[in-house]
């Protein structure tokens, strides 16, 4: 080699290693950062986690929870042990709701609508601008006495929020504060005043029941309070050494509760109040029901024999007697009525039919079977109010002009109501909207501004929980962790409205905040109320514990006090025909059931993506809708697993991919609501059909409630390809004994054995 | 050809020693004594005023993390003690401005090793142990490797109760 | 045998072919070159890049392509193994021309055998620590592990083979640094260790090639069979076989021997003078071994088949279900059959064994059979494993592909780079072959 | 003769397994009463909360390859209306006799002193043999390195590591949360009691069918549910023996008629 090359080959090799020195240096990442508290919150420990108790508000159970947090952020919800409604227990929604605080797709800020409205097209202003262009329209209002003209729709609030837009609302001078969900469950309080003179839900004591007789109650999945009953339902099943409860569920599409049932009895869509009372019918018939007034009773009853009602329900006179017998015979039994039952046009009745059920067999104040609660500590809604807060109403308001100004809060009712009420269109005529929501979902794309409030585990707030569990429960929420974006809570906000507008409104909400309000508002409570300053000896005191505990509840057992169902307060709401349905029979000869997915509800979660990857628990679908076809059906029109479907009932058609199952009758196609948001964010944009749409602007004849299950739907198939996915390939055994399973009989033999 | 040759031959030794130089620098050229935002002291602090260790980090008996001072208790001395000196009004500064102290880390642990000081606390060892002479130290250089191999010639040495166990330290 | 051929002769043709390449051979050699970047190594590239994910893999079928692929490349290494070992101590006759050809496909499909348990692997650049070596972190492997069997038999085998590859080759590269220049004479100087065909170098030669047989020759038994226990140690149905050690080893033969077939008759189509040495005599030999192992394999196939339904639990039955007659893997079975024992049976007729067009195509068709039989059992018993809910099926996707051919083309593209470079023929033994000569030659031998 | 052979047999157990405890400090048992699961999912997404599991969407999981530790499976029964739908809860079943810790070369999965089943990340090189192995499909391979928009990263777990691409995971018993226990225990010079580690599947179970413990512990209630008659485990019959006992579903056969027709 000659030395020139040499020289060469050792000069690249210096350079390599001097270039590669260096570019080591300066790639290799800069040291991470050590950053100390400023000053150190009280009992912070890093890398030691912290935990506050707080209220869930994913549904309306207002469950118990704790909150992880770690170096200030949330980490982690689960149920508060001490809680008496989840046990600490959680649901999946109740999980998720840490993909709500950290949602990427929040309102970071208050903002200003620059565009034409529903284009989307917003300028971020600050709060005080926010909350001075609200106060300035509202004045204007009042300056005009045109004070009736300010609306406000919120979801189904219980606690002193509630009380605090009462007091606004009154103080303003509008009576005008709603409240609007999909599933608010009052059929249910209807239902049980009219047959009870219970203007409540009661506790439906599930655990000790030995008979469960659920008429479409997917208590399971979302059904009033899902944690719960589901424990209960644990508890019902294996709990020691009592007996094992059974459970019938009646219903037409087989729901995660009906999976889990004993007997399934697939009832034609409809007529769920017919056969409640033709079991009525066959209990005074058999001479089980001893009550003074068994002769009216049989009176009122006469028209549904197990005969007659079997050839309208399709379910065998023999099981209906069987049914009759062992929900009589069996002590404890319950009889529970909800979801698809309260969802037809005669939603009440049917549900009035339970309750009947629950007095002629003594179910009604007793263990293990229907336990009103006692009065809540605090006056609530109440049920009088239950016509009034009509969504339609709110339309029809709307659009004859006299919604002045909309103030919407956790609710997103253009997405939950029927095409056909319009309510897009009633918005519109609203001269003036502003949305609370911390979300831009379908309500909150039509405001004019937009004031952020915070997310549940970001505010303060209280609830009061309904149904409770046979005891006084209050509820407590407190902020886990600092706001993640500039958002406010929604109490905080109409205080400072209340300051911007002054006069007697801001007399009367005159408050630092919202946590002030609340702890004031506590204070009276400790004051007018014995029970609840038991044990303490200051209001400090009282309120500290109420922060550490999560809130404050009755330990005692519930009391039992029997109430009775009589013939005259049900006469005229006991349902007589099959519900009824819109579309003609031959047009569209099936029935459709729509349904609250497990995790999006009435499609809150949506945005949420744990819940969008969750499957569905009986299907095991995600991402995206369908529709549930029984196999027969389907094989019929030439439908495979998967292909596209056109659903379309009269008021018009959606489409989405088919699932074939079993556990649905071959004239009933069922599709669960929650998915098919226009908005709501990168999660749930754009995503499956929203079967809302296609129902009729159908109401409980009595209630005034929107009847989900009201129309016949005829199904097309469009294509092949109906992008469905789910896990699970094959739901076969093959006989490979991976769900292995003893007979109840067995079951009775080993049961003495069995240590629990 | 030949120079083609030759050019090849010399891209080929340039990668070569390219890939040990960042290697060799990566392991013996990282920087274990990097400049802070202050010029704070260990020697003044923990070595001339004998301040105990778990005074200012106070967490190391009762969490994983060892944790560094807040500026409150920094400013709660310094405000009577010197607090004209160059050093202290950044401190000061910071403290008016209400920001932390972009401190940096010399012992830095991945995140996929579990270590807690609370337990090597407990099992009575001394904070020198792992990192050197601090009370002689005025800036802080890492005198351990943090590697694998060195926790476990410790793990070994002590025959700590499953000490050798992938678990005890990762996931 | 060719008795007329002399040692000139011989020399003449093997270095004029290793020296003279024309345009052509250029333009296919860099086509192959090319491809194995594109097709090879930018999608494996890109894998490593964006994840395990760009794979048609799933859960629960982690095993795909390029385990098949693995698996058939160590079967095509080892036809160069039983050639050279096991043929060369039963003194087979019918080796000499072929064997070295052969350990070359040997040597270069194992270099592809290793390159695909990394392009497999979900971190690469970790591989070394499946090997044993002592490090301070007190890391040790898992000998229990079927993959650290493999790790050892794959290496055993790689060293042994490149050992006896460039072992027998010395006297060759001795005789070719005396008639060429240049850059190769410099080569094969260095290459050749000074070997001067002394009696005594001849002999130690001998007894070498000798020893590293008989030292290699368990190889042709072992390294398969621990292949096939990465499979057969599992407990999942369709991998749990006793008899997947033999059945692959068989199957690993047969397709050893397709590829050698394939290898000389393109060498004998391109180059006129390879017919020459490798003749009908050679074809009728291997076609005679190829009609041996495919009736060995079908008996194997058979059995599994037989054991499967014999047990007759539902696990056994769906996996061979799934394997049998279910859509698409039904026509692939078939195709497998077809190709590895109905049509190996016309070999029995020896027109065909001679005729090296029939024999060629017959070969494609084993090539193709044996890559199904993998493909057959590696993903698919996967597809089928005990809990109904987590089936799933699987296809390749357009990397797996893609690395599948360019792997070929990588193959072929080593491998004519290399008989430019290294004799595809074993010179010594070819004059072996031609007998002694009865003049002087003007070459060294 | 016999003395020899034992003890190299012994020997040879020993260099089989290492890490292979003879005796479990503790023995973490999960019980799961199938007959008080009602399949709500609460599990499968209190376990994505707490595992820093990722969200892979919609294609990928077309392609089955969600990340679920705990899934529950389905399987159904029979045609309308006598339809029989069953519930499993699956999750790793920390095998005492694992074929996943027989397959991995370079030990990234073995068996603690716990009895658990442990999967380190760093060490895994990604051969998927352990998955492959896995009669019960429950590991999870990173085939990608997944990422949280922000804030959605602020929820991550600090005490657990967020795996990288080309590594393979599975259930833990929420390792985690027993080392915490552990941690507490030792704190106070005790062992951990019954019911002080909680994974986090079994803290969600509204239904309460899931049970935690450690089974060395007669006194605990997963080894009085463990001695039920009826207890299974899931496939028995490859002698993985399993740490996760299931109790049989109490339900009548399948085909037997409806009730009302014998009145």
């Amino acid at each position: 080699m000659k030395r020139r090359d040499f020289l060469k080959y050792l000069g690249s090799g210096i350079v390599g290693t001097g270039v590669g020195l260096a570019f080591g240096k300066v790639t290799k990442p800069p040291g991470a950062k050590l950053i100390p508290y400023l000053i150190p919150p009280e009992d912070v420990i890093p890398g030691v986690a912290t935990w506050y108790a707080s209220l869930c508000t994913q549904c309306s159970a207002g469950c118990g929870i704790l909150v992880k947090v770690m170096e200030g952020r949330a980490k982690k919800i689960e149920g508060n042990p001490l809680h008496p409604v989840n046990k600490g227990r959680l649901c999946a929604r109740g999980n998720a709701a840490l993909q709500a605080l950290y949602n990427p797709d929040r309102i970071k800020g208050p903002m200003k609508r620059t565009g034409e409205r529903g284009s989307g097209k917003y300028k971020e202003i600050s709060w005080n601008e926010a909350v001075s262009i609200l106060g300035r329209n509202l004045s204007e209002l009042d300056k005009n006495g045109a004070t009736e003209g300010l609306y406000v729709l919120t979801s189904t609030l219980r606690g002193h929020l509630n009380t605090l837009i009462r007091e606004f609302m009154s103080s303003y001078g509008s009576p005008n504060y709603m409240q609007y969900e999909l599933f608010q469950h009052r059929n249910l309080i209807y239902a049980n005043r009219v047959s009870m003179g219970l203007d409540a839900i009661p506790h439906y004591d599930i655990a000790n029941t030995r008979y469960l007789l659920s008429f479409g109650a997917d208590f399971s999945s979302t059904w009033l309070s899902p944690v719960n009953l589901s424990h209960g339902y644990g508890e019902m099943r294996q709990g020691g050494a009592r007996r094992r409860g059974v459970l019938v569920q009646v219903e037409p599409r087989l729901s995660l509760t009906g999976a889990n049932a004993d007997e399934w009895v697939p009832v034609r869509p409809g007529t769920e109040g017919v056969l409640a009372l033709s079991i009525a019918h066959e209990i005074v018939a058999g001479g089980y029901y001893k009550g003074a007034d068994a002769s009216s009773w049989k009176e009122l009853l006469s028209g549904f024999s197990p005969e007659h009602a079997a050839r309208v329900t399709e379910v065998d006179a023999g099981r209906i007697h069987h049914i009759a017998k062992e929900f009589v015979k069996t002590r404890p039994s319950l009889a529970i009525g909800g979801d698809n039952l309260s969802a037809y046009r005669d939603g009440l009745s049917c549900l009035v039919a339970v309750n009947i059920l629950n007095h002629l067999a003594g179910n009604i104040g007793r263990k293990g079977g229907v336990v009103p609660n006692p009065a809540g500590l605090l006056k609530g809604r109440t049920g009088t109010e239950l016509r009034k807060d009509r969504i339609t109403a709110l339309a029809k308001s709307a659009l004859e002009g006299d919604v002045k100004t909309l103030i919407v809060y956790n609710t997103n009712p253009v997405f939950t109501t029927p095409a056909g009420v319009k309510l897009e269109r009633a918005l519109r005529n609203v001269p003036f909207i502003a949305s609370l929501s911390s979300f831009m979902d379908e309500t909150t794309a039509m405001a004019d501004l937009i004031l952020p409030s915070h997310t549940s585990l970001e505010d303060w707030g209280d609830d009061f929980a309904e149904p409770s569990t046979g005891v006084r429960v209050a509820t407590l929420m407190q902020p886990a962790v600092s706001p993640v974006f500039d958002t406010r809570g929604a109490g905080d906000i109409f205080i400072s409205l209340a300051k911007a507008l002054g006069g007697k409104v801001g007399e009367r909400l005159n408050y630092k905040g919202f946590p002030e309000y609340l702890k004031e508002s506590w204070r009276k409570i400790y004051a007018n109320n014995k029970e609840v300053a038991a044990g303490a000896l200051t209001f400090d005191g009282f309120w500290n514990r109420l922060l550490e505990h999560g809130g404050w509840w009755q330990t005692e057992e519930p009391r039992h006090k029997p109430r009775s169902v009589s013939v005259r307060r049900v006469k005229a709401h006991i349902p007589t025909s099959p519900s009824e349905f819109e579309g003609d029979e031959g047009r569209y000869p099936l029935y459709l059931v729509t349904y609250p997915h497990a995790g999006y509800l009435d499609g809150r979660g949506a945005n949420l993506p744990w819940l969008q990857e969750m499957p569905d628990p009986m299907t095991a679908v995600v991402w995206g809708s369908w529709v549930e076809i029984n196999p027969k059906t389907a094989r019929k029109l030439g439908i495979k697993q998967g292909d596209l479907v056109t659903v379309e009932s009269p008021y018009g058609g959606i489409d989405l991919p088919a699932f074939l199952y079993e556990g649905i009758r071959p004239d009933t196609v069922a599709v669960p609501i929650g998915q098919g948001h226009r908005l709501y964010g990168r999660y749930a944009e754009k995503r499956g059909v929203n079967p809302i749409e296609i129902l009729p602007v159908a109401e409980d004849k009595r209630s005034g409630e929107l009847a989900l299950n009201s129309t016949r739907v005829r199904l097309e198939r469009k294509g092949a390809d109906g992008k469905l996915v789910k896990m699970g390939v094959r739901t076969e055994e093959l006989g490979r004994g991976i769900v292995q399973t003893i007979t109840p009989e067995e079951f009775e033999r080993i049961a003495g054995k069995e240590e629990a | 050809m030949d120079t083609i040759k030759k050019l090849v031959l010399c891209a080929v030794i340039a990668v070569v020693t390219f890939g040990i130089g960042y290697k060799v620098s990566d392991a013996y050229f990282g920087n274990r004594t990097p400049a802070q935002p202050i010029e704070f002291s260990h020697k003044i602090h923990a070595g001339d005023n004998q301040i105990p260790c778990m005074y200012c980090h106070s967490y190391a008996e009762r969490s994983r993390v060892s944790g560094v001072p807040n500026v409150k208790r920094c400013i709660g001395c310094h405000s009577v003690i010197k607090p004209d000196s160059p050093e202290i009004q950044k401190l000061k500064n910071y403290w008016e401005n209400k920001e932390p102290i972009p401190w940096v880390k010399v012992y830095n642990l991945p995140d996929h090793v579990y270590f807690p000081h609370k337990r090597h606390i407990k099992a009575g060892l001394e904070c020198q142990m792992c990192h050197g002479d601090v009370q002689s130290m005025d800036r802080i250089t890492r005198v351990s490797s943090l590697k694998m191999g060195w926790c476990l010639s410790c793990h070994t040495r002590k025959k700590v109760k499953n000490g050798r166990d992938c678990w005890t330290c990762h996931i | 045998m060719a008795n007329k051929i002399t040692y000139r002769e011989i020399n003449q043709d093997i270095i004029g072919f290793m020296t003279n390449t024309g345009i052509w051979y250029y333009i296919v050699l860099g086509f192959m070159a090319l491809g194995a970047l594109a097709l090879f190594f930018a999608p494996w590239a890109y894998q490593i890049y964006t994840g395990q994910g760009v794979t048609g893999l799933n859960v629960p079928i982690f095993w795909g392509v390029y385990l098949v692929n693995f698996v058939f490349w160590v079967g095509v290494a080892h036809a160069g193994t039983l050639i050279s070992a096991m043929l060369f101590i039963t003194k087979t006759p019918w080796r000499r021309s072929i064997a070295r050809g052969a350990e070359t496909m040997t040597f270069f499909a194992l270099i592809l055998v290793t390159l695909f348990i990394f392009i497999h692997m979900g971190r690469p650049w970790n591989f070394y620590w499946s090997f044993p070596y002592p490090n301070q972190r007190l890391l040790w492997t898992n000998f229990q592990s079927p993959l650290m069997f493999d790790v050892f038999a794959i290496g055993t085998y790689f060293t042994s083979s490149a050992i006896f590859l460039y072992f027998g080759m010395i006297p060759d590269l001795a005789a070719l640094k005396h008639h060429t220049t240049g850059w190769r004479k410099w080569l094969y100087t260095t290459l050749s260790l000074g070997w001067r065909g002394t009696d005594r170098q001849w002999h130690v030669q001998g007894k070498a090639t000798m020893f590293f047989s008989s030292f290699i020759m368990p190889l042709v038994v072992s390294v398969h069979s621990i292949v096939s226990w990465d499979f057969a140690l599992s407990v999942v149905p369709g991998y749990s076989k006793t008899i997947f050690a033999p059945y692959f080893v068989t199957g690993a033969l047969l397709s050893g021997f397709a590829g050698v077939v394939l290898m000389l008759t393109l060498l004998r189509w391109f180059f006129p003078f390879v017919r020459k040495y490798v003749t009908e005599y050679h074809y009728d030999s291997i076609g005679k071994m190829i009609l041996l192992l495919s009736l060995v394999w079908s008996y194997c196939t058979i059995m599994e088949i037989l054991t499967g339904l014999y047990a007759n639990t539902s696990e056994e039955m769906e996996s061979l279900k799934y394997k049998i007659l279910t859509d698409p893997y039904m026509q692939l079975f078939a195709l497998m059959m077809f190709s590895n024992t109905i049509l190996p049976l016309v070999l029995m007729i020896k027109k065909v064994r001679i005729t090296p067009v029939i024999m060629f195509f017959i070969c494609i068709f084993v090539m193709v059979g044996m890559w199904l039989e993998r493909y057959l059992i590696i993903p698919n018993a996967l597809s089928r494993k005990f809990l109904p809910w987590m089936w799933y099926d699987y296809f390749p996707s357009w990397v797996e592909l893609s690395i599948t051919a360019g792997a070929f083309m990588f193959f072929i593209a080593m491998f004519m780079a290399s008989i430019k470079i290294f004799p595809v023929f074993s010179l010594f033994e070819l004059k072996e072959d031609a007998g002694i000569p009865m003049e002087k030659p003007h070459g060294e031998g | 003769m016999s003395k020899i052979v034992k003890k190299v047999k012994e020997r040879l157990r020993d260099f089989r397994r290492p890490g292979y405890y003879k005796e479990f400090e503790y023995n973490w048992t999960m019980v799961i009463d199938l007959d008080k699961c009602n399949g709500c999912e609460a599990c499968v997404v209190a376990c994505h909360a707490e595992n820093n599991l990722p969200i892979v969407g919609k294609d990928e999981c077309s392609k089955s390859r969600a990340f679920n530790w705990i899934r529950i499976e389905r399987y159904v029964e029979g045609e309308f209306p006598n339809v029989k739908v069953k519930f499993i809860p699956i999750m790793c079943q920390h095998c005492n006799s694992a074929p996943c810790e027989l397959g991995c070369p370079v030990y990234a999965t073995y068996h603690n002193q716990d009895g658990l089943n442990v999967q380190v990340y760093n060490r895994c090189v990604g051969t998927f043999t352990c998955a492959t192995y896995c009669p019960y499909d429950v590991r999870r391979f990173n085939w990608f390195t997944y990422k949280w928009p922000e804030p959605l990263d602020q929820q991550l777990n600090p005490d657990v590591t967020v795996r990288e691409m080309g590594v393979m995971e599975k259930c833990t018993f929420c390792i985690q949360r027993i080392r915490v226990a552990k941690d507490r225990a030792k704190d106070e010079n005790r062992k951990v009691r019954d019911g002080e580690v909680v994974p986090a599947c079994v803290q969600s179970c509204p239904t309460g069918a899931l049970v935690f413990g450690d089974r060395n512990d007669p006194k605990s209630r997963v080894a009085k549910l463990a001695k039920s008659p009826r207890r299974f485990r899931l496939l028995e019959g490859l002698n993985t023996d399993p740490s996760v006992i299931y109790l049989k579903r109490v339900m009548k056969k399948s085909g037997s008629k409806k009730h009302g027709e014998h009145g």
